[in-house]
């Protein structure tokens, strides 16, 4: 401190030293305790103040010094980073001096770059600008680096010379050309680098640099477009993405006198390439130029670059859309899409031209296959055109072509060829979402063409096409559609014909796909219930395909309504007591299996009906949800129908009393569960206690595993939302005191073990403490005789996504990675158990293993690999073909994405695998196979050896009599004759 | 012509050849060279000058390597060597024997066929492997 | 696998005795036996040479000579005395073995053929090897005393490629087959080799060719599905070495319609007579001259015929040198396989 | 400007595309474990048409160079006839191509199969030659122990990036 003060009280100083009368070491010697004060801070000041003292006085300091402080300045950059700014301070103050020897500078930015941290670099622009000086030895020191570390800082360096906007002076193309020097990186890194730097790194850095400033410009153009024009595939993409880098910081004046070489290279790339990748790259570097160039200021007198970039574009591609059936039509449309896509004004000027030609060349082409190109590139026109939001994209261009546009479109969709009929439908489409663009006449026809499709089309493909389109169209002219569409597939429904069972299909189906809009969904949904209703009067028993298909539509309607409040709450109340009702119907007919309309209550059936109700509850506004829940969980829980819509029922609804004819209505429990199960947490299911008793009874004492296993689950659905607390415990306990004696023997120790997974699982989900006792219940029975198996699949069981219950979907709690902990607490316990297992029942752990694995995220299996790689060549010789799938189809993508693991063992892979490759399963033969595949993406080094053989062996699957192995092998036999050789 | 001159180089192996063969070699290269020009522009007026030109410094560079050898052994003496010589007269016999002047020669190619393998059989017998590619270069993707 | 023939002179039979993986993973091209015909030399796509010898029942391999070539072996030749074995490489040279008490080793590389060597064969009096190519040439060596080989002669008769070629039994006249559809004979005249017959006929590549045991007759088998026996027409001792009356070849007798894919190879059983073809279509074939017939018009009967002899191809086909009737085979599944052929008894 | 740049120019730099035929549908038999299903012509088709043009970034299907209706396979007799056609009668690579599809077929297809590959009649000028050449399985084989010509034909057979 005293330090200073004298300093500052004595402002004689630095004149004494001008004068001479103080050498600059006397001030070193004056500041010394500062200048090694403990206190970084202070050390700093202290430098800092000499260097304002050499600031005043470079002039005076002779060689000895400034070599001297230079030293001294040097071993400071080694200090705290506190410091440093001083001390570079200190050193520009130097490096004024004339008496700075010519190497020093250089070793003084050596040092700088030595030991400087780039961030810290960065802070001292705020304290100083070295100025020009610095910038030369800086490219002195730069001049040939090679390490890559350096390099990667040097560029940093560079890239904040010039974005801090130093004073780069006379040596802008100095400092090009040594950074340029490196373009393009060509740099593998070692193999065992310690430094991870990868080719990609420095790409990045050096891009940086190289589009950091407009000033680079006329060098660095010429230089892209020689690599452009390059014969190596990594130069021509590096040098088309740095292009597209600068476009973005560039204007129109940089670019100008290099547009025509910039664009034959890109164009040349996009005719000639045979790398997609490049050819992307060459389009959106394209759309970067012609973007730079709208940024123009247009003056009246100057000609506007852009105008005149943009011809030459044309004229170089226009005239190929002229040729349908030759190679360089799409080159060219893709050419013309990319630089139109860049600003309105270049869509302007590029669809003004094209699309008039586009319309004349569809008219002058009969050929369907031509027209068919044609309207795809038309199509890729007006799809851009969506690009820029309406209130900005005014749709002048197209209204001009309005009217041949939407005669072209029409043709096409009553075109004989089916994909031109797609291409329609799709054009159409954009059409129609662009407002304004079709006139009311236009609409209905549009509609019209759109019904005949879906009604009256042989071909699948076009007519699905047709739905789509409805459902995209439906919201903006919904009026059109309920009027003309619905209406006549209501019509179809009705009437009976022979080939009735497919033309029904196609309304239900375009019934759910139109329904986008809440005023069309009023109307599609009775229709669909009214023909339910008709199919349960008249099902024959087996009947339950048309039902199924119905509950698809009636499902996708559901879930399109989802998320529009008043539709959901419609759809909801429509539905559900209907579905509800006719399954009572059905079940409450004495002696209900043999009654007409029991179709209803066949799995498939009920099955099918759950994602609806489902789908109808999962959005329920909170009143609406507690309102249907005061009417539903009463239902089940005391036969109380009145709510529903006809309930004269010849007797009492009661699914949870016992009695063998009450077998039908226990079905029924299946619908509560889709219903109860996926209700919104935070809504309280009255009278849960009782409800979730009588569920735990069904599931154990059942005798239907349908019933039971729909009980089970309904039971753990509601377990998994249940609130924290007393309450649960003693659910959970009553569950397990249930349990225990049902798994230990008895006739139904199936539904107990339904039962134990389903809860489980449940409880995984949630991460219950209970969970990990439950599970390794499961894991002990995987030892059992009897359940074993089962309890191998259950593991698939509580690792997969069940489709109805305790799912996100329904509101379920389900915590992030808890596959990954399952994984963790388990598999050493399985492996164990494996180890220790009976021969004969060793099968069920491999099994389990698998399905474990099967679920899990790749990356966590990767790192366990080498723990569990014994076990699973293990199970691929286990008899077992379900385990030897499951672990072929584990072991598969573990070969693509961690062959160096894996390589060791290629011996044993290659030998286990061939001998599956002649399996009875079809499956397990090509799971086999698509592994011997994935071998070859292994170090071919280690391959090698197995070549002949594995080539020799995959000659029999050549000949399998399934032609889906043959498939298989074809392309593992391919790939394995060019292990090795040249041309890979 | 220089596309002759350049195809005359002759590359033998120097392990059992002394500097004075090599002036020989010199030797016998300028007179398989003039040879070979004359033939050359003699067929190449007639036959269109690549053409002639080809065949001309082709079989000029035999005469040339033939020369330089009948040089390098002719003091040599031993079964081995006259068995070489005789080869070796064989093939110059043949060269002179080959009517040049006359175009319509019906068996010119078959003669120049024989020249060829006779001077492949000099080539094996003197262990010697000439870089003169006979005809055009063969592209790598033939087979 | 026993296969008869319904052909007029009575049944003969061929038996498999005998199969080898001889060179599994890969391709057999070529057997070849030993003049005593105690071992059978077996070439392939494997690179290497390998010899067989019996032993009780079946054949055993007796030694392996890998370390020759860098390419397919595509053929292999025994010297007269049973002493050395020339193997022809598609890497353009020609090895010579020579027998020593443990196996053969390389002695010689005969190197000058600027492409695939297609074939070797050694004169019947020892002293001559003939080697042709790719390179549309045939080579001669001469091979002295102490083991030296030196080139005689280069012939560039033919116009293409040179698939085969083989040596008259007891005169130095030789034979050659090529892609340019003909097959050439040449002789030495005025210590020089010039070629003096073309055997013009077959209508696509000729692949193999065979000498009867006298050496009157000359048996070419072709890719035009074709085999043609071609006949020299001076009676008594043929072509005595006389340049003046040159021996001209004429083809006698053409069997046609019995193969349905190419014919790789011909073998004529200097025991027996019996005309033997290995055939692109997997089948063996066995043929031999009607007895009553014109011997300057034969005909031929197929008397006994294997479909499906080999997995694949059947490349070669060749009589065993001492014991009348053995005949081996290799194909393009790798494998060898010994056969015994018998006459029908009443003859 | 087309075929100008890097590379020697294109013998044909604007050819007729055709649209590829998507990937053949699977049908509920194929998925039987139990029912045979016989090669037939769509399956060899299958196999080559993705075989890459030697000097353009388009497939033999693309190039119409393979035809489903130019292959006759007959599983019965093990025997598969390919005809393809040289986008050029004077085409250079026509013998490489045709190489390709042979060498393609070899690797694909079971051992007892006969494999012919033929130029469709008519369409390249030396046609014998090529089609003498290709049946040539002595020479095919050189071939493929050729460096520089096994490099090209695993071009032509790997998957495009």
């Amino acid at each position: 401190m005293c330090v200073r003060a004298c300093v500052i009280s004595d402002p004689s100083r630095p004149a004494g030293l001008r004068a001479g009368s103080w050498t600059a070491l006397d001030v070193v010697e004056a500041l010394g305790s500062s200048l090694e004060h403990p206190e970084p801070r202070t050390r700093a000041r202290g430098l800092q103040l000499l260097g304002q003292v050499l600031l005043r006085c470079h002039g005076a300091l002779r060689h000895a010094e400034v070599t001297h402080l230079v030293l001294f300045f040097e071993a400071r950059l080694k200090d705290h980073h506190l410091v440093i700014p001083a001390v570079l301070h200190g050193l520009h103050a130097l490096s004024l001096s004339e008496a700075l020897a010519p190497g020093l500078a250089v070793s003084v930015l050596k040092a700088i770059f030595q030991e400087v941290h780039v961030q810290s670099l960065l802070q001292l622009d705020r304290h100083t600008s070295l100025g020009t000086d610095f910038t030369f030895g800086f490219i002195q020191v730069m001049d040939g680096e090679k390490d890559p570390r350096n390099l990667l800082v040097a560029f940093q360096i560079v890239r904040d010379l010039v974005l801090k906007g130093y004073a780069l002076g006379p040596f802008v193309e100095e400092l090009f050309e040594v950074t340029s020097c490196y373009f393009p990186i060509d740099f593998t890194p070692p193999p065992n680098d310690p430094h991870g730097i990868q080719r990609e790194d420095l790409i990045i850095s050096l891009r940086a640099v190289l589009a950091s400033t407009p000033q680079f410009a006329e060098f660095l153009l010429p230089l892209l477009i020689e690599k452009m024009d390059s014969e190596l595939q990594s130069a021509k993409l590096d040098a088309v993405q740095t292009l597209s880098a600068c476009c973005a910081i560039y204007g129109p004046k940089e670019l100008q006198e290099f547009l025509p070489s910039l664009w034959a290279s890109l164009r040349r790339e996009v005719f000639q390439t045979a790398s997609e990748k490049l050819e992307a790259e060459c389009l959106g570097t394209l759309t970067a130029l012609a973007a730079c160039l709208s940024h123009a200021v247009l003056h009246a007198d100057t000609h506007d670059p852009l105008d005149t970039f943009l011809s030459g574009v044309l004229q170089d591609c226009r005239h190929h859309l002229c040729e349908p059936d030759m190679k360089l039509v799409w080159p060219s449309a893709k050419l013309l899409q990319a630089a139109a896509s860049a600003s309105l004004r270049a869509y302007h000027h590029i669809a003004g031209s094209v699309l008039p030609l586009l319309l004349e060349q569809y008219n002058q082409h009969p050929q369907s296959s031509q027209r068919r190109t044609i309207l795809e590139m038309l199509l890729g026109f007006l799809e851009l055109l969506q690009k820029w939001g309406h209130e900005e994209g005014d749709e002048t261009v197209l209204l001009g072509v309005r009217a041949p546009l939407c005669s072209v479109v029409f043709s096409a969709l009553t075109d004989p060829s089916v994909q031109l009929q797609i291409v329609g439908v799709r054009a159409l489409t954009v059409l129609g979402a662009l407002p304004g663009l079709l006139v009311a006449s236009d609409l209905d026809l549009a509609v019209d063409h759109l019904t005949r499709l879906v009604l009256h089309e042989e071909d699948p493909q076009s007519s699905m096409a047709a739905m789509e389109a409805a459902g995209t169209l439906a919201p903006a002219h919904p009026g059109a559609f309920t009027d003309h569409m619905v209406r006549a597939l209501a019509q179809e429904l009705q009437t009976e014909r022979e080939d009735e069972g497919t033309r029904h299909q196609r309304c239900l189906q375009a019934l759910a796909a139109v329904s986008t809009h809440p005023s069309i969904v009023r109307e599609t949904v009775p229709v669909l219930l009214q023909h339910l209703r008709h199919l349960q009067r008249g099902s024959e028993p087996g009947d339950t395909g048309k039902t199924a298909s119905l509950c698809r539509s009636l499902h996708r309607v559901a879930v399109q309504s989802q998320h529009d409040p008043e539709s959901c709450s419609f759809y909801h109340q429509a539905v559900v007591p209907c579905l509800l009702g006719l399954a009572l119907q059905a079940a409450l007919q004495e002696d209900a299996l043999l009654a007409p309309g029991k179709a209803l209550l066949e799995e498939e059936a009920l099955t099918s009906m759950v994602p609806v109700i489902s789908a109808a509850s999962t959005h329920l506004s909170p009143e609406l949800a507690v309102q249907s829940a005061a009417l539903i969980v009463p239902l089940f829980l005391d036969g109380d129908v009145s709510f529903l819509p006809q309930n004269s029922f010849p007797c009492s609804f009661q699914p949870f009393q016992d009695g063998p004819c009450l077998a039908a209505q226990r079905r029924l429990v299946t619908l509560l569960m889709a219903f109860i199960c996926s209700l919104p947490r935070n809504v309280p299911v009255p009278q849960q206690d009782r409800l979730l008793r009588e569920l735990l009874a069904l599931s154990c004492a059942c005798d239907c595993p349908f019933a039971a296993t729909a009980a089970a689950k309904c039971f753990a659905g509601l377990v998994n939302k249940h609130p924290e607390g007393p309450q649960l415990d003693e659910v959970l306990q009553l569950a397990l005191n249930r349990l225990e004696p049902g798994l230990a023997e008895g006739p139904r120790r199936t539904q107990a073990l339904g039962l134990l997974l389903w809860v489980t699982k449940a409880l995984v989900l949630r991460y219950h403490p209970l969970s990990s006792r439950l599970t390794d219940k499961v894991l002990a029975l995987l030892g059992d005789a009897e359940l074993g198996p089962a309890a191998a699949e259950g593991l698939g069981l509580l690792l997969g996504d069940a489709p109805d219950v305790l799912h996100r979907g329904c509101h379920a709690d389900v915590r992030l990675m808890y596959r990954q902990r399952f994984f963790t607490d388990n598999v050493p316990r399985l492996v164990q158990g494996f180890h220790a297992a009976h021969s004969d029942v060793k099968a069920n752990y491999l099994k389990g293993l698998s399905h474990v694995l099967n679920h899990l995220p790749k990356p966590v299996l990767v790192t366990e690999l080498p723990t569990l790689l014994p076990l699973l060549l293990e199970a691929l010789s286990c008899l077992d073909r379900g385990v030897q799938l499951s672990t072929l189809r584990c072991l598969q993508p573990l070969l693509l994405e961690a062959p160096r693991a894996l390589s060791p063992h290629g011996d044993t892979l290659v030998t286990k695998f061939l001998s599956l490759t002649d399996s009875p399963a079809m499956a397990v033969r090509i799971a086999a196979l698509r592994c011997i595949h994935a071998l070859t993406s292994l170090p071919a080094p280690g391959l090698l050896p197995y070549k002949a053989r594995v080539i020799r062996a995959l000659a029999k699957p050549l000949d399998d009599k399934k032609r889906l192995v043959r498939k298989e092998a074809v392309v593992a036999r391919g790939d394995w004759f060019l292990l090795g050789s040249p041309g890979r | 012509m220089p596309q002759a001159s350049g195809n005359i180089a002759l590359k033998l192996k120097a392990s059992h050849l002394s500097l004075a063969s090599q002036r020989f070699h010199g030797e016998g290269y300028q007179d398989g060279y003039a040879e070979g020009n004359r033939i050359g522009v003699t067929e190449g007026r007639i036959y269109g000058s690549l053409h002639g030109a080809r065949i001309g410094s082709e079989v000029g560079c035999y005469l040339g390597f033939a020369l330089t050898w009948q040089h390098l052994l002719h003091n040599c003496t031993g079964e081995k060597h006259s068995k070489k010589l005789k080869a070796l007269e064989s093939l110059v016999g043949m060269i002179q024997k080959f009517p040049y002047e006359d175009p319509t020669y019906d068996k010119l190619q078959e003669d120049l066929e024989k020249i060829r393998g006779k001077f492949k059989q000099v080539c094996s017998m003197l262990n010697t492997h000439p870089d003169f590619r006979i005809g055009l270069e063969r592209s790598v993707l033939t087979f | 696998m026993r296969a008869g023939s319904a052909s007029g002179s009575g049944m003969a039979t061929l038996t498999l005795s005998c199969r080898l993986a001889a060179h599994p993973d890969s391709r057999c091209w070529f057997v070849a036996w030993s003049p005593g015909g105690a071992l059978l030399a077996s070439c392939g796509g494997d690179r290497s040479v390998r010899v067989w010898g019996r032993q009780g029942e079946s054949w055993v391999c007796r030694a392996v000579l890998d370390e020759g070539h860098q390419r397919t072996v595509r053929k292999v030749a025994w010297s007269l005395c049973g002493n050395y074995l020339a193997s022809a490489s598609f890497d353009a040279t020609t090895c010579i073995w020579k027998k020593t008490p443990d196996g053969f080793e390389c002695v010689t590389t005969l190197e000058g053929h600027e492409n695939e060597v297609k074939s070797v064969a050694w004169s019947p009096s020892g002293s001559l090897l003939a080697t042709c190519s790719r390179d549309k040439s045939v080579w001669i060596w001469e091979v002295d005393e102490e083991d030296e080989y030196e080139c005689v002669s280069v012939l560039n008769s033919h116009t293409q490629d040179v698939k085969h070629v083989v040596w008259h039994p007891t005169q130095e006249l030789l034979a050659s087959a090529s892609y340019d559809d003909t097959v050439k004979l040449y002789r030495e005249e005025e210590d020089d080799w010039v070629c003096c017959t073309t055997l013009e006929g077959h209508e696509s590549t000729v692949w193999g060719l065979a000498f009867d045991g006298a050496g009157r007759r000359l048996a070419s088998c072709s890719d035009d599905r074709t085999v043609r026996i071609w006949s020299s027409d001076e009676q008594g001792e043929p072509g005595v070495a006389c340049s003046s009356t040159e021996p001209s070849w004429k083809c006698i007798c053409t069997l046609s319609g019995y193969h349905t894919r190419t014919i790789y190879d011909v073998a004529w059983c200097h025991l027996t007579g019996a005309l033997a073809t290995a055939c692109g279509d997997d089948a063996i074939r066995i043929f031999e001259e009607e007895p009553l017939a014109e011997p300057q018009q034969p005909t031929f009967a197929l008397m006994a015929h294997v479909p499906r002899a080999h997995a694949q191809d059947v490349n070669c086909v060749a009589w065993n040198p001492a014991e009348p009737g053995l005949l081996a085979s290799c194909s393009d599944d790798g494998e060898v396989a010994f056969w015994k052929y018998q006459r029908p008894e009443c003859c | 400007m087309v075929g100008h740049g890097p590379g020697p120019a294109l013998e044909n730099a604007n050819p007729l595309v055709f649209r590829r035929s998507g990937e053949r549908p699977v049908t509920a038999r194929e998925e039987d474990d139990d029912l045979p299903d016989a090669i037939d012509d769509r399956e060899i088709f299958d196999l080559i048409r993705s075989i890459n043009d030697p000097e353009h970034p388009l497939t033999l299907e693309e190039l119409n160079v393979v035809e489903q209706v130019r292959v006759k396979v007959n599983d019965a007799e093990s025997t598969v006839a390919v005809e393809f056609t040289p986008t050029i009668p004077h085409c250079s690579m026509a013998t490489l191509i045709g190489l390709s599809i042979k060498v393609k077929l070899i690797r694909s297809l079971p051992e007892r199969f006969k494999v012919d590959v033929h130029i469709t009649p008519g369409t390249h000028i030396s046609e014998h030659a090529v089609n003498k050449q290709l049946a040539d399985k002595e020479r095919v084989a050189a071939a493929l122990e050729n460096s520089h010509l096994l490099e090209v034909v695993n071009q032509c057979l790997s998957a495009r990036s």
